[in-house]
């Protein structure tokens, strides 16, 4: 059989991403005439992924309790290999990032991470776009000579799904049996307010906030705003804040609708997680900061001063309405 | 097998003699650190990780009576005698070429006198100027000696190769600024020049030793001239259509006024400081000036400039540049922003009068990039005179030839095209960073039958010829 | 245990500067361990008990100093895989590069119960090369780890994953990702770099592992780096308040315009 | 064997003659060697072939890792940190000054750099909110600071604790052989320490000891869970609090900056807001704040005293040029080498002393 020019989408988990992830395959599918199969690996509505884009649904059960990457990507394998699709598209989430480079290597194929946007040729090929060193440029990679050509996809980065109302498309139940290795004996959920990646507002501190109760109190901030609490990488290794605060290059990236910079320099790997926020405002005492040059606003003093003061009129102003 | 026996031994002795066990040193990290100063070819030497010039005996004396006693032993033992102050130097001036002797003079950092009533400032040579600038800045005034190596050099450095600070259009060059000096002679006698420098009792001897580059004699004490803090300093900067219109704005300017800082760029370094300041290329001249003192004269001063300005076609570009040139002056010369090795490059420094002068920039440019492919010629013109300017014309090579040997003779070649352009059309070798070894080859050629004067002076007051050999053609 | 842990140096993002035009500066950029390899190494250097740890890298040869520090820190055997042939390897090809070179370790010298690797480079952040390995090796694997111990005969670990961290057992052989900081690495003692002078480092040759050309570097890279595109750095035209008033100000305009 | 990152510093500074007019060590003995650029270029050289022997090793120590240089580096190179990678070397190598050996043999055999049974203290409280960390220099040398320190504490009804056994902070091993496993195991030891007094607050007495637990600690993962601050700005704060109201005296004072609160903490408003509140006149040298002049450290005049006394008449003639009679100093180490050079017209004092006799 030879290969097609078909595009499978892999949904993991987070049903928004993939249906996104879905309308684009779809779009991408127009372009070089291939057909879309959506293949779920946890319980769904399959309608939702046919108006979404899809003209085929898989929908694997006996996944959920699965933690064992490497006996789901073989499982993948085996129903890519009987396929042969053009294209295989993973979210690039954890677990995304890990199943995708193993289905790739058993399939002795390329496989592009995190890509942030996808282009189809009317060849069938897929021009894969990542940001490297920084999201300091941007490489178009192809896998010119192999197939399927592989890609995980950035959550957040696609528009969102368009439904075509009246879209019909093949379900298949699928019941995959699993040998795992590996053995799931606990879970503990990350706290909401944690939720970096999805605040609208995020109040990121710096070094320059001091000592962990300046970041209590920014949090204090933050919640009282409805927004988050991130910290810089330098604050993090000066124990100010916890890990999973942080946002840069080797934390999370974020794009909130408002970043308010407090304390914050503005060193390379904290602005490349942060730069793509909608508004940007910093608040440092140091006029020549270089986060002020990646700001929007910005306010110079001493942040404890500014934020208490504004939280004084915050505070009046809730009062009056 | 060691063949000169114990004679280095016995020397060592009789100099800890004089400057005491401590202030003598033959340690192996002392000698390679005295090998390298700022000369291209040290620099790029040690690069290559050769071994550098090497002195025998580093000595740090304390007094002027300890540098007597140490030359009177160098002539007896004909050892040569290299004073070291901070080694900034980048004609290789200060280098040990003939082993011996290094004296480093920056032990002798005393502060002398302050003479608010004459306001002088009287301090041992072996003083970083910065730090006599800061003494002066303590009462309120400066030497107004601000050049790039203000933090590098000694007093006794700038005074050694006639040294000129950024604002030296104003308040002129060292040798303007120097009132007297105690200098040791070659044979160990200490004397010193006239208590002020204007009278009618013979030549100005200040002048024989200022520039002498440590081969006349070692120079331990000096005053100075100390200026007050201006009220006010006024920046402008002004776009001229050439290098042409641009040097006759600055005769004109010269002519009726006294800017502090007049630098007028040539147009391949206009292209990057005007794209700088406004974003775009733009060709022609640029003209970076500074006014100062009382702000009443400053502001009528302004005017006229701007008047003489009009008068050249130049275009008024506001203050902002000449601000930020100020406040970052020297940050220019730190590693990352300043030319750095493997790439070789040097600041030929030519002086002239104005009729000379822009014939001399494009007779060197033109030797230079014609003779040279793969060499950059860049210039401006910092340093101006009522009678004509000096042109800093440095020259940049990116891909050098990796043997050392082969460097220095494509280096010397460089050198020796771009400095006889200059003097085959009436201009002078250097305006103000010295002779040192770099150009020390040349000196009969710039001098013709003059030089018989600097050689009659060498021969009688160093006639064992153990001070700086090699160097300034002595 | 025995161990290997694979590392990779990266330009260090804490020494990168900007110039006065905001441009990043990647000259003066040195090679440092990759943040997240270093917690690899510290948790092997914790877990090895009387066994070994084994580091491998493929690079430059210049990154012999950098592999004599590590075993300044009490790796036994640092492993340097480097050949001009290796050049431009994407995540597939490394992983199939290394994986030769775990399996010739294994047959030469003593078995491993454990491959450890950070959970991603930062430079390239593919983190692509660790599932890789462990399919080419038939391994099984957990990426994303924060804490691992090792329990009669058993692997504990703790990953960390979008909505939580998940707790999970399995058994060695196995490859396992680290998260970056999970496990600060140490520093050089005294006495470790005083042996360490004296230790050879391995260097592995494209021959030495009998890989054909193709089937490494760029040549035994299914993807390939088509076209590279700057990305404006995000200079934006900032205005600054002028007193701290009027920022007060701003601010609660701002925060209010958001749609919570 | 230097780390690539030290490479990078000793290439970049080794030609570069821009900060050699803040050397301490250089500006008094004049020699070429005791500039940052010498040591660049020496270990540059090392980098190239030439040995590393006794002479340059020695060379490495010739210096007080002040940071003045550091400070005045506009594109941020860092001649200390390829200095002290220089003395790990030496250490490695066997190629430490024989006075350095000697203190490192004090610091494993007593934990300290004297060699001696370290003075115990004891705080008000055997568990109390606030931490009294004295640190070995205040402790075996300067006990006048340290009761005049502890009796503010108790003038301001601030319970405290001190710790039992005091252990070393890592500062004094880690200048000496520069940043290494040995260093970070005596500052972990400390930590945990600290930690497990329970205190939410540790005022530390001696700056370089403040500043290698602020910013070393969490370099090398060695968390203190209370906040660090210095004895300097907590006694200045209990001064604003209203807790500790000093009588005014009069005279008149200048002050000097130690390098770590000038230039790595960045601290030097509360000691001029102390010397306010006691009303005395303060007279700056020229050169304050970040641009003040190291005048040596303790650990240089253990190896070198002879440069310890050269590095402190440096400052003195700083000192001199003021109008002020008397130098006011904040840290043990300060106190010890400045107090071991006073010249006839002046004087030396503790602030602490001071306040405690004002308050």
């Amino acid at each position: 059989m030879i290969t097609s020019n078909d595009i499978w989408v892999i949904g993991d988990k987070q049903i928004k991403y993939d249906l996104a992830l879905l309308s684009k395959a779809h779009s991408m599918a127009e372009v070089c005439a291939g057909k879309v199969f959506a293949v779920m690996l946890y319980e769904t509505d399959p309608d939702y992924c046919i108006r979404a884009g899809a003209d085929e649904v898989y929908l694997l059960q006996g996944l959920e309790k699965i933690a064992d990457d490497a006996a789901i990507a073989h499982a993948l394998a085996s129903l890519l290999r009987e396929n042969r699709p053009g294209t295989v598209l993973f979210q690039a989430t954890v677990r995304g990032r890990a199943i995708a480079p193993a289905v790739a290597a058993l399939l002795s194929t390329g496989l592009t991470a995190d890509c942030i946007d996808l282009k189809m040729e009317e060849s069938g090929l897929l021009l894969q776009k990542r940001p490297a060193l920084g999201d300091s440029i941007i490489a178009e990679i192809v896998c010119d000579k192999l197939r399927p050509q592989m890609a995980t996809v950035r959550p957040g980065v696609l528009e969102d799904p368009t439904f075509q109302e009246k879209r019909t498309g093949k379900v298949s139940i699928i019941p995959i049996e699993i040998n795992a290795l590996v053995t799931k004996t606990g879970f503990m959920p990350a706290q909401s307010s944690e939720l970096l990646s999805e605040a609208k507002i995020i109040i990121a501190g710096g070094v320059g906030i001091g000592s962990r109760e300046g970041f209590e109190y920014l949090r204090e901030i933050a919640l009282q705003i409805g927004g988050c609490v991130g910290a810089s990488r330098a604050a993090v290794d000066a124990g100010y804040a916890p890990y999973t605060w942080q946002i840069g290059q080797t934390g999370i990236a974020v794009k909130p609708n408002l970043y308010i910079a407090v304390g914050i320099s503005g060193a390379v790997h904290h602005l490349v997680g942060m730069n793509a926020s909608d508004y940007i405002v910093a608040i440092n005492r140091d006029a020549k900061a270089p986060i002020l040059q990646y700001a929007d606003y910005a306010i110079v003093g001493e942040w404890r001063h500014i934020l208490e003061q504004w939280f004084l009129s915050y505070q009046e102003r809730k009062v009056c309405i | 097998m060691k063949c000169n026996a114990f004679m280095n031994d016995m020397v060592r002795s009789e100099l800890e003699d004089i400057v005491g066990v401590e202030h003598v040193s033959t340690r192996e990290s002392d000698k390679i650190t005295y090998g390298v100063d700022y000369f291209w070819i040290s620099r790029m030497w040690a690069d290559k990780g050769q071994r550098p010039p090497q002195a025998d005996y580093i000595l740090h004396p304390g007094t002027a009576q300890e540098i007597s006693k140490i030359l009177k032993v160098a002539n007896y033992y004909k050892i040569p005698v290299h004073t070291w102050g901070g080694g900034s130097g980048s004609q290789g001036g200060a280098l040990p070429m003939a082993g011996g002797i290094i004296l480093d003079m920056k032990r002798m950092n005393k502060l002398i006198e302050f003479d608010e009533e004459s306001r002088t400032i009287t301090a041992e040579t072996g003083m970083i100027f910065q730090q006599l600038e800061w003494l002066a800045n303590e009462h309120g005034y400066s030497t107004m000696h601000i050049p790039s190596c203000l933090t590098c050099g000694t007093i006794g450095g700038a005074l050694a190769h006639r040294g000129i600070g950024i604002m030296s259009t104003k308040y002129g060059k060292i040798d303007d600024m120097c009132i007297n000096m105690e200098i040791v002679l070659p044979n160990g006698d200490i004397m010193n020049t006239l208590p002020v420098p204007k009278h009618a009792a013979g030549p100005d001897l200040n002048q024989i030793f200022i520039g002498s580059e440590g081969t006349l004699g070692i120079i331990t004490k000096a005053t100075f001239k100390l200026f007050e803090q201006p009220e006010n300093r006024q920046f402008r900067g002004f776009m001229f259509p050439n290098m042409t219109a641009g040097l006759s704005a600055g005769r004109d300017i010269m002519q009726k006024l006294k800017p502090s800082i007049l630098r007028l760029y040539d147009e391949a370094e206009t292209i990057s400081i005007i794209k700088k300041i406004i974003g775009v290329e733009k060709k022609g001249s640029f003209m970076n000036l500074a006014l100062e003192g009382d702000k009443r004269i400053v502001d009528i001063e302004m005017e006229i400039v701007r008047d003489i300005v009009a008068k050249y076609d130049g275009e008024d570009m506001g203050f902002e540049y000449g601000e930020k040139w100020y406040e970052n002056r020297i940050t220019f010369f730190y590693p990352g922003n300043i030319m750095e090795i493997p790439q070789m490059f040097g600041t030929m420094d030519t002086v002239a009068d104005f009729k000379n002068i822009e014939k001399i920039y494009w007779a060197m440019k033109n030797a230079i990039e014609s003779n040279f492919p793969g060499v950059r010629f860049i210039a401006h013109c910092s340093h101006w005179y009522e009678w004509g300017t000096m042109i800093y014309d440095r020259f940049i090579m990116d891909n050098p030839p990796q043997d050392p040997e082969e460097a220095i003779r494509l280096h010397n070649q460089i050198w020796n095209t771009g400095v006889r352009a200059a003097m085959e059309n009436g201009g002078v070798i250097n305006d103000h960073h010295g002779i040192g070894l770099k150009l020390s080859r040349l000196m009969k050629e710039q001098y013709g039958p003059a030089m018989q004067v600097l050689e009659g002076l060498k021969k009688t007051l160093d006639p064992n010829g153990i001070m700086n050999p090699y160097k300034l053609g002595l | 245990m025995n161990i290997i842990v694979c590392i990779k140096l990266v330009p260090s993002v804490m020494n990168l500067t900007m110039d006065q035009e905001y441009v990043m500066q990647r000259d003066r950029v040195v090679q440092v361990i990759n943040p997240a390899d270093e917690a690899a190494l510290e948790a092997a250097l914790r877990l090895k008990g009387n066994g070994s740890v084994t580091v491998i890298t493929m690079g430059k040869p210049s990154g012999d100093d950098e592999l004599r520090s590590l075993l300044a820190r009490g790796v036994d055997r640092a492993v340097l895989i480097t050949d001009k042939a290796f050049a431009g390897a994407d995540t597939y090809a490394t992983a199939r590069t290394l994986s030769v070179a775990v399996n010739s370790l294994g047959n030469n010298l003593e078995d491993f119960d454990l491959i450890l690797c950070g959970r991603r480079a930062i430079d390239g952040e593919t983190g692509q090369v660790p599932p890789e390995l462990a399919i080419l090796l038939k391994l099984p694997f957990v990426t994303n780890i924060t804490k691992i111990n090792f329990n009669q005969g058993k692997i504990v670990c703790s990953r960390r994953l979008e909505e939580g961290i998940e707790e999970l057992e399995l058994g060695t052989p196995a490859i396992l990702s680290l998260c970056e900081y999970s496990y600060p690495l140490r520093l050089a003692t005294i006495l470790g770099l005083q042996k360490a002078r004296r230790m050879q480092i391995i260097t592995l040759s494209r021959e030495m592992l009998g890989l054909k050309k193709e089937e490494c570097g760029l040549k035994g890279s299914p993807t390939r780096v088509r076209r590279i595109t700057g990305q404006p750095q995000g200079i934006r035209n900032v205005t600054i308040a002028k007193n701290i008033d009027e920022g007060i100000a701003r601010l609660s305009e701002l925060i209010a315009e958001v749609p919570l | 064997m230097m780390s690539q990152n030290s490479k990078k510093h000793t290439e970049a500074c080794r030609f570069c003659w821009m900060c050699r007019h803040l050397c301490p060590v250089g500006l008094t003995t004049g020699r070429e060697v005791n500039t940052p650029r010498a040591k660049a270029l020496l270990l540059s050289m090392v980098d190239r072939g030439e040995k590393f022997d006794k002479d340059i090793a020695q060379a490495m120590y010739e210096c007080v890792l002040c940071g003045s240089c550091t400070n005045d580096c506009v594109t941020g190179f860092d001649p200390t940190i390829f200095i002290r990678e220089a003395r790990t070397m030496a250490a490695v190598e066997d190629l430490l000054p024989k006075a350095v050996e000697e203190i490192i043999t004090n610091i494993s055999n007593t934990g300290n750099i004297y060699g001696v049974q370290k003075p115990k203290y004891t705080g008000t409280a055997a568990k109390a909110e606030v931490l009294l960390y004295i640190g070995e220099v205040a402790a075996c040398k300067q006990p006048t600071l340290v009761t005049a320190i502890m009796s503010l504490l108790k003038k301001a009804d601030i319970p405290f604790t001190v710790l039992e056994e005091e252990p070393a902070s890592a500062t004094f091993l880690g200048d000496l052989i520069g940043f290494v496993e040995e260093v970070r195991i005596q500052a972990k030891d400390c930590a945990n320490a600290i930690n497990t007094s329970g205190a939410k607050t540790v005022v530390v007495l001696d700056s370089y000891e403040a500043t290698t637990m602020k910013q070393r600690y969490p370099e090398w993962n060695c968390t203190i869970n209370a906040d660090v601050v210095t004895a300097t700005s907590f006694i200045a704060g209990l001064i604003e609090e209203g807790k500790l109201v000093p009588k005014k005296i009069t005279g008149e004072v200048t002050y000097h900056d130690d390098s770590r609160l000038a230039r790595d903490l960045d601290e030097h408003e509360p000691v001029r807001n102390i010397i306010k509140a006691m009303g005395l006149n303060l007279q700056e040298m020229f050169l304050n704040r970040r641009m003040a002049k190291c005048c040596g450290s303790e650990l240089l005049k253990a190896y070198a005293p002879e440069l310890a006394a050269l590095t402190a008449e440096g400052r003195w003639e700083d000192v001199n040029r003021t109008t002020a009679d008397t130098l006011v100093v904040v840290s043990p180490q300060v106190m010890n080498v400045m107090g071991a050079k006073v010249p006839s017209a002046k004087q030396i004092k503790d602030l602490y002393v001071l306040l405690d006799q004002a308050c």
